[in-house]
């Protein structure tokens, strides 16, 4: 029934990407520019965004035609892997967004005008929730958008507004907005809330391909957040091993203890798993219907994996663990973030349910 | 002597009417929470208000700074505090462990120098027994005391120090003998003054991102040797001695109450009022799950600590129930704070200091700090291990 | 909100009762003796039955009115909760069950006709379930009952049937019965299905009282199979211990290997809040309202409670665990069994939800 | 030679045309399962039939009674049978373990003698590797192998000897020095005959009530001493070479299954049938999450085995996924019985033979069979040891 989607296709160019942003993000992301990135305005290095855009990143999943590199949204999954492994930052995800909503619902006047420029670096973002805490996308109430990712660092806002009783999506360029940043529990990442300003005809996309539109910057983001944490859960267990390898109690290096080493293999299996359901995710993630089941299910799965890595990280790590010190934190925090975003794995396992049963 | 009753009374009248409403900053449940010198201040004035008005201490001797009074006293007046919702003692260290202990085995001259400023919170008291390099393992402290005529002078650094940088006094494990001939045997234990030259204070920031506790380091610092408690080598058996007031093991807590029962049940509470994926959570089936399973497990905690009062209902064990609480109850908190933040959904993603947040991020923020609890005193593991080993007797992990 | 439920009051007369039935039961079922009953026709001893209607038991909660001793439900539950920690099957839980629906739902006949009996010895039983699985007792559909415990050593079966439209209680001896036994998963108890044969208004119990009578069966069956679990829950978790205690493997002693040891004391603090909600729900039962939801505790903690000591029994004692003579099974089995009849731990938590949220 | 492609069709064909359909008992899914004698003729009779078709042995030389051809025309023949469902092969040691060994490292005389019968399932061969006080730690095996002239005399006992009771010869791992340097270099490996004095088996009754196994009990049981295999002493290295075959680490095996791989969605096919409390399982959303989250797993796992192919996926650890998979196969199998249970609600409590019950108690029986594989080759919590160590490097638990 689910078999087939289990099957994995890995391109030469996806295993070449993969390389190269292992690389990259261990060479950009070491753990102490990872902290002081904390307190920095936009969470991120301009520098290293500006190399990332000269990589051709940012072109990924944009066709040729729009200046990208015409490959697909699986070759973004190694890429942000990448990044959730080496918990680097940066508005790739709010663009990607972007991006796919304007090229799945944008009208040729829009795809034209913005596409060449995110695909070479132009941030922008999405802007979907507001403070009801509905999780679908169509569910447009208010004027209020929370949780709007890197808005501060972006020209473009693609946010959902209700124009005349219908859910659309608009282009809104930053001068329009006034916003607040928000205190969200991953400290690695920017958030933001402003209020939706009047927009005529002109600022929206077509009607005709918003549910499409929708549907796509769903699909992308549950894809990527499941990369994002995978990648986090390998490293959350890694650095947890590193520990348990070295500290001694009681004259003896505590990985030998079971109670530690057994929950920390259960952690493994997790993450493991999480690893294949986001390859499997990202070789069907295009195909119709079947996509969002493993999609779905590769998010459900990485953000249980992290979550509970991330909870044992930190309890296994002792007193250090209590510390703001101890990485186990910003493993667990993006986490529990993560969860907050897009519905958690309890709402993936709701969704589906209604697709498999 | 006043009656019981009589002060009972008063008590519930005076906390009725004092316990302070409405804080402009979150209410630190444990004094492990008090990060800011503003909740510090707070709780130092409230500390001091509270002994000034007689109830804490009332059972110490009036020569001590105490009421004179009997325990059964000081307990209605802790029942009072409780029962308004009264402010968390601050001095936590000093009224449960130092003072009793000094009370007990303490000279004339230790008891007048010390005993006071306990209770009137004039005299902050931290405790020195974990160190950096041995959280769990506390008989294998490693801070150096070496005696030098009339002074020890002390080497090494302490840990989880709470109030570390408030504190005038240590209750300090140290080790005064290398050549020991085991490890317990070379530890000495010391009442050590904290404001002296060689002694300094880091804050450590917790994982929520506040503050509360600081690692201490002494670098040849001095201290009387007046400051030995019992005797050099006696350290592991004061140290739990000292443990074991705080367990409520032996009597002589000054009172009050330093951690502020929390009831398991609140988070339905939150249940109540959360919204996940735009709907009231209770109308999620899977949600309402987990939250009666939480419910039970709270309800099977309070009816244990019922069922440790009736002796034909433990009689196979009388000791399993109060030693598996801690990590029931500890293990209860952090499962509890997961699924809260489930119930929140979306709202979840908020922090602490968020207008949007529910309750200003209380359960984000509660989760990350059931791990203090999950860890500090034992973790949840060694835990294990006791209950293994000393309740139903399996062999020793070693 | 349910903090006063969590209060425990244990009656002297409870206290005795317990010491006496534990003796008793450790006496007279020995695990030897248990094992003798599983291949015995009605699954228990005449001899050992006598001699429990002779101590009484059979009338604790009989009025003494009808020759019993006028106790309360709360004074079966420690001779339930011993039964359950010797493994030691009887009639005692069917008759008791018929017995309290005919005190709560009988006529004056009836209630003088047959509490006398079984507050002597006679068995009964109760038959209240049918192929639709339905856990609902009012949810009566045809004329076949299974599930029927002990009914070939019973004289009076108490069934549900539909009468004109309405559900109604028979009282039906056991002559007028033609019944077929069934396999079921726990080997020390006896299970039946029978056909209802046709009914008239005199076998009835009178109408207006089934609903309350079937509460009171629902009732009563929760809590007295929570302390059937209960009891053996501790008996399995020393059954566990003592193998831990003494079997080496790689020359230790395997209850030091914390992969052993920690689930144990998991296993074990289950346990003691099994325990500690059954007495709670001894002593609120008769609430009203109230009692049904510290009863529903008490049976979804306990059902938890053996299911997971028992799976980790049968684990923890390797190869041997894996046969039929280790008694890690019957604990198992019991659980299983349990859990299907007057629902399991999820059903008692969703009825739960409806009664607390 | 014929092509696989050709070889590949005739055996496709032949499985379509000759496997079993509509048996009058309950087809055993592992060798481990073949419990009563009527299971058993059945088998051995169907894999004579195999083997007499060509398509078991298939690449063994003709001289032992294979097929001379290749190990890809073996392969194919294996998929036929999986393709059209075919129960499985009986032979299980000797196919998987004794045979590969056999033809790897055994002599001319030993290759005539015993690999035929192994083909023909004519002789079953056992396995006496595990003893009753040594289940989890083989390399502690106690019994005793004493030279004699030309003979063995053994004395001991065996466990867990699959179809001990049917078989002919055993490959057993026994003790030939008591004074050896350490316990692995006292152990020698025999091709041992069952049918001789002194050797005695009894059936071991299973969890589930049903048989399966064998207990072997060696009474001065003297054998040739041509049965040993390899030099004395050498056993250890033995036992894993033969271990490895079975693990598909060698290649050697005569082909065939003797664990039919189950679904592990067929928990989702259950669901759709299954009635919980008078309403189809599906209709509780509690049972839905649940079920959901077993599915992901299950997918998970298939997962798993896709992407090991891929190399550049696997770069950080090539074996981790082949290490963890029996660990999570087998958990997989017991929490999905579990939850088969929840589903199947009153229906859950017939076992089988019971009429009334849902495909003759399945699941019930699959639930509690589940814990052969979470104990039986290296427990889970031995599994967990292996993957810490040699797959994270945390340090040995001694």
């Amino acid at each position: 029934m689910t078999q087939h989607l289990a099957k994995i296709a890995l391109t030469d160019m996806q295993a070449e990407l993969r390389d190269q942003a292992m690389r990259f993000c261990a060479d950009k992301s070491p753990i102490a520019k990872v902290r002081s990135l904390l307190t920095d305005d936009h969470g991120f290095d301009a520098a290293v965004w500006a190399e990332m855009a000269a990589l051709g990143w940012l072109g990924i999943a944009i066709p040729e035609d729009y200046e990208g590199l015409g490959l697909e949204l699986a070759d973004l999954v190694p890429v942000v892997e990448a990044m959730g492994k080496h918990l680097m930052h940066s508005p790739f995800v709010s663009t990607t967004l972007a991006a796919q909503a304007i090229l799945a619902g944008g009208s040729d006047a829009q795809t034209a005008l913005w596409l060449p420029k995110l695909a070479s670096g132009t941030v922008a973002t999405v802007a979907l929730f507001e403070p009801t805490g509905a999780w679908d996308l169509n569910a447009v109430e208010g004027q209020t958008k929370t949780f709007v990712m890197d808005l501060d660092a972006s020209e473009l806002i693609v946010t959902t507004v209700k124009f005349e009783g219908q859910t659309r999506l608009a282009l809104i360029p930053r001068d329009r907005i006034t916003a607040r940043r928000e205190t969200i529990i991953d400290e690695m990442k920017r958030s933001y809330t402003f209020e939706v300003p009047d927009v005529t005809e002109s600022d929206l996309m077509p009607a005709k391909d918003a549910v499409t539109a929708l549907e796509r910057i769903e699909l992308v983001a549950n894809l990527l957040q499941a990369a994002e944490l995978s990648g986090a859960a390998m490293a959350c267990i890694d650095y947890t091993v590193d520990y348990l390898k070295t500290r001694k109690q009681f004259g003896k290096v505590i990985g030998a203890f079971q109670a530690l080493k057994h929950p920390t293999v259960d952690a493994f299996v997790d993450a493991e798993g999480a690893r294949s359901l986001l390859y499997a995710a990202a070789t069907h993630c295009e195909k119709q219907g079947e996509g969002e089941i493993a999609v779905r299910m590769a998010n459900a799965k990485a953000e249980g994996a992290l979550s509970f890595a991330a909870d044992r990280s930190i309890q296994f790590h002792g007193g250090f663990g209590f510390t703001y010190d101890c990485d186990a934190q910003l493993y667990r925090r993006k986490a529990m973030f993560a969860a907050s975003q897009f519905g958690d794995a309890a709402f993936h396992r709701a969704r589906l349910a209604e697709l498999l049963l | 002597m006043i009656s019981v009753e009589e002060f009972a009374k008063q008590a519930d009248a005076w906390f009725a009417e004092h316990t302070p409403r409405e804080v402009p900053f979150m209410m630190p449940l444990t004094f492990m929470e008090v990060g800011t010198d503003e909740q510090f201040d707070f709780l130092r004035d409230w500390q001091n208000k509270v002994h000034a008005a007689g109830f804490l201490g009332a059972h110490w001797p009036e020569a001590y700074g105490g009421g004179g009074l009997t325990q059964a006293h000081q307990d209605v007046a802790t029942r009072a505090m409780r029962k308004n919702g009264a402010p968390i003692m601050l001095n936590a260290i000093g009224i449960g462990w130092a003072g009793p202990l000094i009370l007990d085995t303490g000279s004339e001259d230790e008891k007048r120098r010390y005993l006071p400023g306990i209770l009137s919170a004039d005299d902050i008291w931290c405790q020195g027994f974990s160190e950096p390099d041995n959280g769990s393992d506390l008989g294998n402290a490693q801070l150096k005391a070496v005696k030098d005529g009339d002074e020890y002078v002390l080497n090494g650094s302490k840990i989880w120090t709470t109030q570390g940088n408030y504190a005038k006094y240590m209750i300090l494990l140290a080790r005064t003998n290398m050549d020991a001939p085991n490890k317990y045997a070379g530890l000495s234990f010391f009442l050590s003054p904290m404001r002296i030259p060689g002694v300094e204070t880091t804050k450590i920031r917790k994982l929520t991102g506040e503050f509360g506790f600081t690692q201490t380091f002494f670098t040849d610092a001095r201290i009387s040797a007046d400051c030995l408690m019992g005797e050099e080598g006696e350290g592991w058996k004061v140290a739990m001695r000292t443990l074991e007031y705080e367990r409520g093991a032996r009597k002589g807590e000054a009172g009050g109450y330093t951690i502020s029962q929390t009831n398991p049940l609140e988070v339905v509470d939150l249940a109540k009022r959360a919204i996940r994926n735009g709907k009231p959570a209770l109308e999620d089936p899977v949600m309402r799950d987990r939250l009666v399973t939480q419910m039970i497990e709270a309800q099977a905690m309070m009816a244990n600590r019922e069922r440790a009062k009736i002796a034909p209902l433990v009689s196979e064990n009388p000791f399993a129930l109060p030693v598996l609480s801690k990590l029931q109850f500890t293990e209860y908190a952090r499962v509890t704070g997961e699924l809260a933040l489930e119930l929140e959904g979306a709202q979840s993603g908020y922090y602490v200091g968020e207008r949007a947040s529910r309750e200003d991020g209380y359960w984000q923020r509660s989760y990350l700090n059931a791990f203090s609890a999950t860890i500090g005193g034992g973790t949840s593991q060694i835990q294990r291990n006791i209950i293994g080993e000393r309740v139903l007797g399996l062999p020793k992990t070693k």
